[in-house]
């Protein structure tokens, strides 16, 4: 069972603009905060990171973004909607490989659970990420 | 009774498998003798484990069908 | 002269993709902070908002987004680029008038200063809205 | 000397218009007066000024060329 919260591959400017033109649709949020995760080209010990494989336990990735979801909506009553996606597989260096969306009536809750929900997925969400290098070997992170 | 275990981020290398099946194991405790048994290089990994999609502390007994995974320090985002 | 960070009527879709895809372009920012701001079809006396009509002073909208982007890259040095677009003109229920994205190494800095942005450019910038009711009439706000 | 002045927001709406240039004008002081003369109900409305896109909060002599706004309060977002 493949969850919605998580994408084959990198998150794509056709999924951010779908997710624009569903924000449109409704006229009682008037702030969205958005963040997105992108892969860097790091360095490590003269090595550049070309890609990063990530894997995701996909069942419990599905009831922790549910609870995720949970926390941000009662402790901020005024968000309207919450959206997490997170690609499971290769990312290359530039590509997105999170979203978080959330839509408020007013900014400042709209920034503010944003920016909850951002901390919530780091923490809580069980993906793991092998970073590949430029001469393809790897490292597990 | 059966129950399923996977090995998730680094020690799914380490096991070389993602996933295992145990037989007859009564409690947490039991299936990680089990699996240090099997692949003795995990003791070396920090993990957390869950059961059923939840993150345990104790060591509560297993029943037919629990789903146990060994989970790395998580990393995404 | 029409500066850059304003855009005749709403910030649509392809606006936001083709931001998106400027981002994929570069590896070494790994969080983006995007806050878009929405015409809500708020009530007012019974009468409900079904655009804004938003005027700005061009001139010196151009020099507050320079002054804006200044500030932020003055206390958050992690950041590596902003972009501002505000909407002139007719925005509808639904449309999004505001677009502020952020861009840096690390999340905490891209979400901090985008929320900082957001807060500076309601202070800032010289745009002025008028409510257009579905009765036609039209209230300053 | 001529100088340009911008009427925005319900100002543009009052003055009924956007622009209006002004002669022999010295100081902003003199300026506000001047507009009063021409719309009296400006003064019922809360503005400040800019002056070549900056706002001032004392009477400055003007110079020919100088741009002029007044500017209800910001609600942009």
């Amino acid at each position: 069972m493949k969850s919605d919260c998580l994408i084959n591959g990198p998150i794509t400017p056709d999924v951010i603009t779908s997710l624009m033109e569903k924000i449109s649709e409704r006229t009682d949020t008037g702030g969205h905060s958005v963040f997105l995760g992108q892969v860097r080209a790091d360095y490590e010990n003269d090595k550049k990171v070309k890609a990063i494989d990530y894997s995701a336990y996909e069942g419990m990735v599905t009831v922790e973004v549910e609870k995720i979801k949970e926390i941000i909506l009662a402790e901020f009553t005024e968000v309207k909607s919450i959206e997490i996606i997170h690609s499971s597989g290769i990312v290359k260096a530039g590509e997105i490989s999170l979203l978080v969306l959330v839509s408020a009536g007013h900014r400042h809750h709209a920034i503010m659970a944003c920016s909850k929900a951002v901390e919530l997925i780091k923490k809580k969400l069980p993906v793991w990420k092998m970073e590949i290098f430029d001469d393809d070997s790897h490292l597990w992170k | 009774m059966e129950v399923k275990v996977l090995f998730f981020g680094v020690l799914a290398e380490v096991t070389g498998t993602r996933l295992k099946n145990y037989y007859e194991v009564k409690t947490i405790g039991d299936l990680k003798l089990r699996i240090y048994d099997d692949f003795p290089e995990v003791i070396h990994y920090n993990f957390r484990i869950s059961l059923n999609n939840e993150i345990i502390n104790n060591d509560p007994n297993l029943n037919n069908g629990d789903e146990i995974a060994l989970m790395p320090p998580f990393a995404g985002g």
